[in-house]
C-alpha cells in the first residue's frame, strides 16, 4: 500500500458526516495543511473530536468558523470565541469532556477496551447519564470508549514506513488517536528512509499510520 | 502588595522541595516566582511535560505551555502523550496541584469552572487535577469583586470535583478543609477574626494554633 | 513433508501484503519461510514491537521474541511498551493470528492453554490474542497423537476464547467457521470427505467451491 | 532527595510480605542485581508481580526457587518448572491474568483508573468471580486496578534527576509498573548526567522513580 500520497489526494478522502479526531492543544501538533485540505474540500456535517477548538484562525478553529462542524467532543472552548456564538445559536453541538477522561475514551476505543472507570467528574455534572460503580470502596464513573471515521495527525518525521517522531509538546494526543480511527493520516515536516529513525524513538508505529503527506512550504 | 501577590507568596510556602507541581491558569502561575532559594519543584503541564521553565530567550519549536503558549523547560524535562499526562495526574503522581476557585465549601468541594449562562469555557484538565493529585490548594481572592462570600456552607455554582481541596489560601486567611469542615489556620496581619467571619459564608472552626500569614519577601 | 510443513506452507497462503501478524510458538512460527515472495508481512511480538525477523548474526541486547529467545528485526521496526502491544493486540491492529489448538468446536471456540491436571502453563498473551485479532487461524494436525478428533462439537477443555476463530488448517484439510459452524473448504490431494469425516467430531458443510488444498513449494 | 543509591542500601528496602512487580519477559527487562539483593537480603513471604516466572536460574526465578514468595501473579509459568511444582505442593500461590489484563491492571493502579473492562477472557475461566457488562451490545468483563508496594525495574541508562531509557524490548512491564509502586527502585547499565538525554527520548520520567542503582560488574 502507497503511503505517501500528494496534497491533492487528501480532500477526496473525508467526506460529509465523518467524524474526525485531531491532535494538537491550542493548535500545537495540530495538522495545519489537512485543515486548509478540509476547508477546500467543503466537506461539512462533521463531528471533531479532539482536546480544543483552539482560536477562531488557528488549529482546528478554522473549521469551527466555517461552518463545516455540526457537533465538537472537546475539553474546552473558551479559547474560542467563535465555538461559544455557535453553541449558543444552535448551529454547534458541543460535548465538554474532561481532557484525562477524552483522551482515556480515546485510548480504550482504540486499545478493544470496552470503557473504564474514572474517580474525575463523580459528584459533578459530568456524571450525567453515566453509570456508577464502587470499586474497593471508592466510586467511580464507567466511561465508554470513543472511535472516529478519521484521524488526523502531525509529526515532525515519519520514516517511508509511517513510523512516527513528535517534537516535545507537539505529541499530546497524537499518538492516542492513532490507534482509534479506520483512517489514519499523519501530516509531517519530513520524511526519511525507513531506518533511519532508531526503533527505540518510534512513538507511533508505522503499522497504525495509513497515509503520510509532507507540511507544505516545509 | 495586592490581593494576588499576597496570595501567591502565601502559596508558595506550601511547596516542599522535590515537588511535582501543576498549576492552574491565571494567580496560581505566579508562584514559582516566589519560592525560597532552597526549594526547587518541578512543574508539571497538563499537555505533556514535566520541567516547565519560564520562557528564556526565543521560543523553540513544540516547546509551550498547556494554552498554547511559548515556555521554557528545565534541564531533565520529559515529555509524553496526553494519556500518560492524564495517568500521572489521576494517580496521584502529581504532589500538589494549584488551583484558582469560584467557590469552595465546607465538604471540600470546588467550583471553578462554570458560571451557567455567563461563561461555559469546559472543564479541560481541572477535573481531574482536583481528582487526582494529592494536594488540592485553593487560592483565591476572598470574596468576588461584588463582595459576596466565596467560601461558602455549599457551593452553587456547578462543582469541579467533590471533597478533594486540602486548603484554601485567600489574601486575608489560610484554612485548612478537615473533615469536620474549614479550619482557620492564619490570617494576614491587621485582618481580625470577626472580619473574616464578616467574608465568609461558611462556618469555620479556629486553629488553637492560629498564627499570622506569614509572608515571604 | 511432514505434518507440521503441510499446515504451515498452507497458512502461509492465508497472508497478505502488508499484514501485521501475530504467530504464536511452535508451528506457528514455521510459517514465514513460506512466504510466496512477493508478500510481505510484518511480525508483532507480544513483548514489545513490531518487525521481528529471524536472528542474523551475533544477537543484539535486548532483541528477543516474547520467548526471551534473541532473534532479528527489521529495518523499519518499533519498539513499545507491553501496556501498547496489548492497546494493538487488543485493539483490532493485528490482521491475523496464527495460534496452535488443542481443540476447536462447531461455535468457533478455541482451547489451547491448558489440560486441567496435566499442563497448567498460563494462558499468556493468548486469550488476549485470540480476542482482538481481526482474523484468528488455528493451525493443528487434525486428531492427536492418540487419534482422537480435535474439531469438536463442543470443547471440553478450557477454552481460550468464545466464537473468535475464523480458520483452521490441518494437514488434511482447511475450514471456515460460519455462524452455522464449519464449512469445509479444501481437502489435501488423495484425502477423500469420508475420511475427515471419520477423524472429525465436529459437523461441517461442505464448501459448494471445495477445492484440493494448493501447497506453495 | 537522594535517588543514587549504593547496593548495600537495597536489601534493607524490602520486608517480609511485601508485594513487588518486576519487569521483565523471561528475565530480559528483569533487574537481575536487585534479584539478587532479595536473595541475599532473606525476606520472605514475598508476593511477586510480573509477566512471567522464567526459569529457574533466570530473571526473576531465583526468588521462585529460594522459596522467598508466597504468592505470584502472573501471565504464564510455564517455562519454569518449580513454579509449577511449589504450586503442586502448596507452597506457592498462583494467579495467571491473561497478559494483555494483567498489564493493564497494572496501568490502572499507576493512573488512578477504578479499573476497565476488556474483552478478553469472557466465556473463560479468567471471568470467574469477576462482573460482566455489556456496553455496546458487547459483553465485557471487569478488571480491577492492581498496584505494589515496590517495583523494581530494569533500564539501560538514567540520568541523575532518574529519567529512564529502555534498550529494545527489554523495556516490556518495566514503564508501567513505574506508576504502580509505593517505591520504585531502577537498576540501570549506566547513569549519565541530567540534560544529556533528550527530553523526547526519556520513555519514563524521573518523577517516578524514586531510587537507582547502578548494575554491578556494569
Amino acid at each position: 500500500m502507497k503511503k505517501i500520497v500528494e496534497w491533492a489526494e487528501i480532500g477526496p478522502m473525508f467526506s460529509d458526516g465523518v467524524s474526525i479526531m485531531f491532535g494538537g492543544f491550542m493548535g500545537v501538533g495540530t495538522p495545519l495543511g489537512i485543515v486548509s485540505a478540509l476547508i477546500e474540500s467543503k466537506v461539512r456535517n462533521l463531528t471533531l473530536i479532539g482536546n480544543d477548538t483552539a482560536a477562531p484562525t488557528t488549529g482546528i478553529g478554522p473549521l469551527i468558523d466555517s461552518g463545516q462542524a455540526s457537533k465538537v467532543i472537546v475539553s474546552h472552548i473558551g479559547t474560542n470565541p467563535v465555538t461559544g456564538k455557535k453553541m449558543i445559536a444552535g448551529e454547534l453541538d458541543v460535548e465538554l469532556v474532561p481532557q484525562g477522561t477524552l483522551i482515556e475514551r480515546i485510548r480504550a476505543g482504540g486499545s478493544g477496551l470496552g470503557g473504564f472507570l474514572t474517580p474525575t467528574g463523580v459528584g459533578t455534572v459530568a456524571e450525567e447519564g453515566k453509570q456508577k460503580l464502587t470499586v474497593q470502596g471508592r466510586e467511580y464513573l464507567l466511561e465508554i470508549p470513543l472511535r472516529a471515521d478519521v484521524a488526523i495527525i502531525k509529526a515532525k518525521k515519519a520514516d517511508t514506513a509511517g513510523n512516527l517522531v513528535y517534537e516535545r509538546a507537539a505529541r499530546n494526543f497524537n499518538p492516542v488517536i492513532a490507534l482509534a480511527a479506520d483512517l489514519v493520516i499523519a501530516e509531517v515536516d519530513e520524511i526519511v528512509d525507513v531506518g533511519e529513525i532508531d526503533p527505540d524513538h518510534v512513538m507511533t508505529p508505522g503499522a497504525l499510520i495509513d497515509k503520510i503527506v509532507v507540511r507544505m512550504g516545509g | 502588595m495586592d490581593a494576588k501577590e499576597i496570595i501567591a507568596r502565601r502559596v508558595a510556602l506550601e511547596l516542599n522541595e522535590g515537588d511535582i507541581v501543576n498549576l492552574g491558569i491565571g494567580l496560581p502561575t505566579m508562584v514559582p516566582r516566589f519560592l525560597p532559594p532552597d526549594i526547587h519543584i518541578t512543574l508539571q503541564s497538563e499537555n505533556g511535560f514535566l520541567g516547565m521553565a519560564p520562557l528564556e530567550g526565543e521560543p523553540l519549536p513544540g516547546i509551550v505551555n498547556a494554552g498554547g503558549t511559548p515556555c521554557g523547560i528545565q534541564i531533565g524535562a520529559a515529555f509524553f502523550d496526553s494519556a500518560m499526562s492524564f495517568a500521572l495526574i489521576r494517580g496521584g503522581h502529581i504532589d500538589v496541584t494549584v488551583l484558582g476557585g469560584l467557590q469552595v465549601d465546607e465538604a471540600g468541594n470546588l467550583a471553578n469552572w462554570m458560571v451557567p449562562g455567563k461563561m461555559v469555557p469546559g472543564m479541560g484538565g481541572a477535573m481531574d487535577l482536583v481528582s487526582g493529585a494529592k494536594k488540592v490548594i485553593v487560592a483565591m481572592e476572598h470574596c468576588t469583586k461584588d463582595g459576596e462570600a466565596r467560601l461558602l456552607r455549599l457551593c452553587n455554582l456547578p462543582l469541579t470535583a467533590r471533597s478533594r481541596v486540602s486548603k484554601v489560601i485567600t489574601e486575608l486567611a489560610v484554612f485548612k478543609v478537615s473533615a469536620a469542615g474549614f479550619v482557620l489556620l492564619e490570617t494576614v496581619s491587621g485582618v481580625s477574626i470577626e472580619m473574616i467571619r464578616e467574608r465568609t459564608e461558611a462556618g469555620f472552626a479556629i486553629s488553637d494554633d492560629i498564627k499570622p500569614m506569614p509572608l515571604y519577601s
